[in-house]
């Protein structure tokens, strides 16, 4: 039978031995040195990375299935939870061990008087992550989603000094929690109806049942909770206030990973349950207006930060939309190119977000305005600063640039022309965000800027997260560096684009995903793409968006010199972005009535068109 | 944004959600059907491995990764309390003392109450694979009965009976135990979390295979975890009485 | 649908709409043990054994009791 | 009279996101978010529940039979109700650190977050 086999055991023992080691180091954390306990901790990672490696070649074969608890189908139906790593989801777990184990060697010397509890959390973090995506079952993705939540809200507060951590970390946990109850009542109203949570029983209950309504709110509400965590406008005001204030490392972890984490729970359940039922033109629209609509506000909140961790927070926003646009396409290369931009993304930004620490630590703020010149002493820093600012506007060959390439081609060839447009404004905008924050802060660039609006959040009153360090450290630089070469790897390396391809078709085969999972039907994984590679056009979009950055970056620097003529033009343009940014007034009030009204609208979306 | 668009926002959001979720529930089976697939595979699959209640087997046996996932909620939970309520320097917990003393008849009851809740509670997590409750429920039952001491006696007395790094690790160990388990069933059957003990005989104490065991694992982990949550509480109550003086 | 079962339901919501528009922490704390005393009731009703132990113990004795811990300690702060 | 659970389900859950919507404490926020989620455990019951079915659970006495109220969505609900208490302790933790930064747990003079 294709269920046993030693390879049908990986995904529980990852599992299980994070949170072994996470019991051990909380029982014994208080006796260990702080050494010791680091080195635990990243040996647990370590091996739980090798393990995704080893689950990934094995999913090579096709989709590695588990059922937990010796519970297989007989007659194609089983009352057991199942795990089922398809390439793609184990891809995602790889990617969040190797992220997890960044953030871990950054620790190291990055914070000074933690206790055990932090790398427990972080170890509780990644088996909640590695759950979620290989996941096979609808009410099972619902806990590890719930357990990511609550580790998560402990590490966004972890610092109790700083005043706005506990705020920030109340207001995500509010929110993420109402969007998780959302959630199960979908799942509950789904199960009223086919008595079913897994979901290869669920693709195979609703194949052939006409698109009614309870389908299509099933749909929406189970995605909420995915929506909520993807950080998708109108759910997204949380994401601003935690990762301004969560610890630095855990940044890396929530924009790097976490959040696309979201955009591949609505892919997964509408690619295995919902596929063959609702229409894909209906869900299309509502995913690409998504998609687009965060994007926009994404691009232009980060534009208009100075205080550094939420400048690359509403830039992470931005590029979220870009997945779910990219996403959205419900087709090969669109998913390919999501696959490959969240891949090269969680590079860059992971590197941009440390850098952000080493910033703090050294210079004590990450406000742009009050660190201007302040960095013209470092010799390293400062130019992958630039180089990650580049990239994020997609310069080849990173991997930034080719899943934006991948993903521009995927949406004009299924006819929306929009859709390189808003790739390149938008990653253009981030890009250029950053380059402004680099160049200010460690060439000095452009005129000392005054203090104009005091209304704004500024980054000047963030306690330093650890005593002055009079030099970056080998183990916090080592990471940045190896976050930039892998999304370089990403971009540069044709095999790993084509692999990506192969995956994102296996992944959108429900069927195929239903037959192998409940019948044992053998599945071999489908060839590549031939789009999923570097193009003219491609190449030309990119470096085009880089050249967009360079001239906005440099537009911002030296806006005081600006004719008056030019300025009087973004008069209108001004009242609309005050308004914009009075909406995001840190009050949990507004965002949950933004959440409701989130809901009812996505709803709509989907289903009055249906009608 | 004014309380003003924040009610309009939430009033359009609520009205609107509101004839969502009544559309479902129209086209949902009728409250009280008998439509009920899962169920109708769940109670044989309980009663072959010999779990005469069959929530304890949908829990223990079928969904165990779940209950694994809800366990490892619940420690990074009372984890988390730990780390944002942990005193800072300035601020060491001391209990007032010299506070109310209780009433006889409180001290009579509590006293006597102590012992049998305690037993209820042990019964409970023994006996969750044969009658309703379980690990969850005599766990939380454990911890809450412990406190009768405080609520009989004194604080202090209560502070001696709890050393609280003993009950921080009994959680560790008691999601240890619950994981340890599954490697064992990975160990004999190939297979995580599988129940690969003898299912002895249907309605008895000795039966279910594993489930017994995986219910005393998550009433270690859950009583230990109660009471470090709501020492944790205590503390920063008392916290505040000492830096105010003020009676407790 | 018997009729016991809906009149708990309805208590259910009354009792729940007292707790959300309850302004005062403390009061809240109380209304909200009664809350799980009826949502234990409701339990029994739907003749779910296991969901109302769990209810009695968690939602009516340590939920209500660490809002009021919390709720004294951020008095005693204030 | 066949929806009126779900339909007092789904009530409970708007109530708790009206009740932190227009709440001036963060703790009451709290507890409306706990409302809210005693929503969702009326409506998995709901779901689950036959007429004139008995508890999933077989004594000496009742022999075994596929006529019992569904057990699946009770197991689902029962680690919830003692797993979100935990959850519910860890915002309230957060509110006591609120209120010891900033002096106020009312999300009004809390919206420091600006921009």
């Amino acid at each position: 039978m294709p269920w046993e086999g030693t390879a049908s055991s990986f995904a529980p023992v990852a599992i299980g031995v994070l949170l072994l080691v996470a019991c051990l180091l909380a029982a014994l954390g208080k006796l260990l040195p702080r050494w010791a306990v680091d080195a635990v901790a990243t040996v647990a990672v370590v091996g739980v990375v090798a393990l995704d490696v080893v689950l990934l070649r094995a999913t090579r074969a096709g989709r590695v299935v588990t059922w937990v608890g010796a519970w297989t189908p007989s007659r194609g139906s089983s009352v057991g939870i199942s795990l089922v790593a398809d390439r793609l989801g184990a891809g995602l777990a790889l990617l969040a061990g190797v992220l997890v184990l960044a953030a871990l060697v950054y620790s190291w010397r990055y914070f000074e008087d933690v206790g055990a509890h932090y790398q427990v959390l972080i170890l509780l973090f990644l088996a909640g992550m590695t759950g979620f995506v290989l996941s096979g079952d609808v009410f099972d993705m619902f806990v590890f989603f719930e357990l990511m939540g609550a580790v998560a809200y402990a590490l966004t507060g972890f610092l109790v000094e700083d005043d706005t951590a506990v705020q920030g970390a109340l207001n995500f946990a509010i929110i993420n929690s109402l969007g998780a109850y959302f959630t199960l009542t979908g799942i509950g109203i789904l199960y009223a109806r086919y008595g079913a949570l897994g979901l290869p029983q669920l693709g195979e209950a609703l194949a052939g049942q006409p698109p009614d309504a309870l389908l299509v709110i099933a749909f929406c509400l189970v995605c909420v909770g995915f929506l909520v965590k993807a950080a998708v406008v109108p759910f997204h005001f949380w994401t601003a206030d935690a990762e301004a204030v969560a610890p630095t490392p855990v940044c890396l972890l929530f924009s790097g990973v976490m959040v696309a984490l979201g955009v591949y729970g609505v892919d997964r359940v509408y690619s295995t349950v919902f596929g063959e039922v609702l229409p894909h033109d209906a869900v299309r629209r509502a995913l690409l207006v998504l998609g687009a609509l965060t994007a926009l506000v994404g691009a232009l909140m980060c534009f208009l930060q100075r205080h550094l961790k939420r400048l690359l927070a509403y830039s992470t926003i931005a590029h979220v939309g870009l997945f779910l646009a990219a996403a959205g396409t419900l087709d090969g290369p669109g998913t390919t190119g999501a696959a490959v931009y969240v891949l090269g993304h969680a590079g860059i930004k992971g590197a941009l977000f440390l850098i952000a620490g080493t910033v703090l630590s050294r210079y004590g703020s990450v406000d742009e305005v009050s660190l201007h010149g302040r960095g013209r002493d470092a010799r390293v820093m400062p130019w992958l600063a630039v180089v990650a600012g580049l990239a994020l506007a997609g310069l080849p060959p990173f991997g930034t640039g080719l899943g934006k390439a991948i993903s521009e081609e995927a949406l004009s060839a299924s006819g929306f022309r929009w859709g390189p447009v808003l790739f390149v404004l938008v990653s253009a905008l981030t890009g250029a965000a950053v380059l402004r924050a680099a160049c200010r802060i460690y060439f000095g660039l452009g005129p000392k800027p005054q203090d104009d609006d005091q209304d704004e959040a500024s980054g000047d009153e963030q306690d330093r997260e650890t005593p002055a360090l009079p030099r970056v450290r080998a183990t916090m630089l080592l990471p940045i560096a190896a976050l930039l070469i892998g999304a370089l790897a990403i971009g540069a390396v044709p095999a790993v684009a084509r692999g990506v391809s192969s995956a994102a078709r296996e992944f959108l085969d429900g069927q195929g995903y239903v037959q192998q999972a409940l019948h044992g039907a053998a599945a071999e994984p489908p060839a590549p793409l031939t789009e999923a590679a570097w193009t003219a056009t491609g190449v030309a979009l990119d470096v085009l968006s880089v050249l967009l950055a360079a001239g906005l970056a440099a537009l911002a620097l030296w806006k005081a010199q600006l004719p008056d003529r030019l300025r009087t033009v973004t008069r209108p343009m001004r009242s609309a972005v005050a308004a914009l940014r009075r909406a995001h007034s840190g009050h949990v009030g507004d965002y949950v009535a933004w959440l409701l009204l989130g809901i009812a609208a996505f709803t709509a979306l989907v289903g009055v068109p249906m009608i | 944004m004014s309380r003003a668009v924040r009610w309009w926002v939430l009033g359009a959001g609520t009205a609107g959600v509101g004839l969502v979720l009544l559309l479902a529930f129209l086209q949902m089976p009728s409250f009280g059907s008998s439509h009920h697939p899962y169920r109708d595979a769940a109670v044989p699959a309980a009663v072959a491995h010999g779990t005469a209640n069959v929530v304890g087997s949908v829990t223990f046996d079928q969904r165990g990764i779940d209950t694994l996932g809800e366990e490892a909620i619940f420690f990074g939970s009372v984890l988390a309390v730990l780390v944002l309520l942990r005193p800072e320097d300035e601020e060491e917990p001391r209990p007032e003392e010299g506070s109310l003393a209780p009433l006889q008849s409180t001290r009579l009851f509590g006293y006597l109450l102590l012992p049998l809740s305690l037993i209820t509670g042990l019964d409970i997590v023994a006996h969750g694979h044969v009658t309703p409750g379980g690990g969850f429920q005599g766990g939380i039952m454990l911890a809450t009965a412990l406190h009768l001491v405080y609520v009989a006696g004194r604080y202090r007395s209560l502070e001696q009976l709890r050393p609280m790094p003993l009950f921080e690790s009994g959680e560790a160990a008691g999601v240890a135990a619950f994981t340890a388990l599954g490697f064992a069933g990975i160990a004999v059957t190939g297979s995580f979390l599988a129940n690969f003990l003898p299912y002895g005989t249907f309605g008895q104490i000795l039966s279910a295979g594993t489930v017994p065991l995986l219910n005393i694992a998550v009433g270690v982990a859950v009583g230990s975890g109660g009471i470090v949550l709501l020492g944790q509480f205590f503390t920063q109550v008392f916290l505040a009485d000492r830096e105010k003086g003020s009676g407790s | 649908m018997s009729v016991l079962i809906a009149v708990v339901l309805t208590l259910v919501l009354v009792c729940g709409a007292l707790v959300v528009f309850t302004g005062n922490v403390q009061r809240q704390a109380v209304t909200l043990s009664l809350y799980g005393l009826l949502m234990t009731l409701l339990f029994v009703l739907l003749s779910a054994p296991d969901v109302a132990l769990s209810q009695v113990v968690a939602g009516t004795a340590v939920v209500p009791l660490m809002v009021l811990l919390t709720y004294r300690k951020i008095r005693g702060l204030r | 009279m066949s929806v009126y659970a779900y339909v007092v389900a789904g009530a409970l859950l708007l109530l708790g996101a009206i009740g932190i919507a227009r709440s001036r404490d963060l703790v009451h926020a709290v507890v409306c978010l706990s409302i809210s989620q005693s929503g969702t455990y009326v409506l998995l019951l709901a779901i689950g529940y036959q007429d004139g079915a008995p508890a999933p659970v077989f004594g000496s006495t009742s022999a075994p039979t596929t006529r019992v109220v569904d057990p699946v969505v009770q197991a689902l609900t029962l680690t919830d109700i003692v797993v979100s208490a935990t959850v519910t302790a860890l915002l309230l933790a957060l509110s006591i650190q609120i209120q010891k930064r900033h002096g106020t747990v009312d999300p009004d003079e809390l919206s420091a977050l600006e921009g």
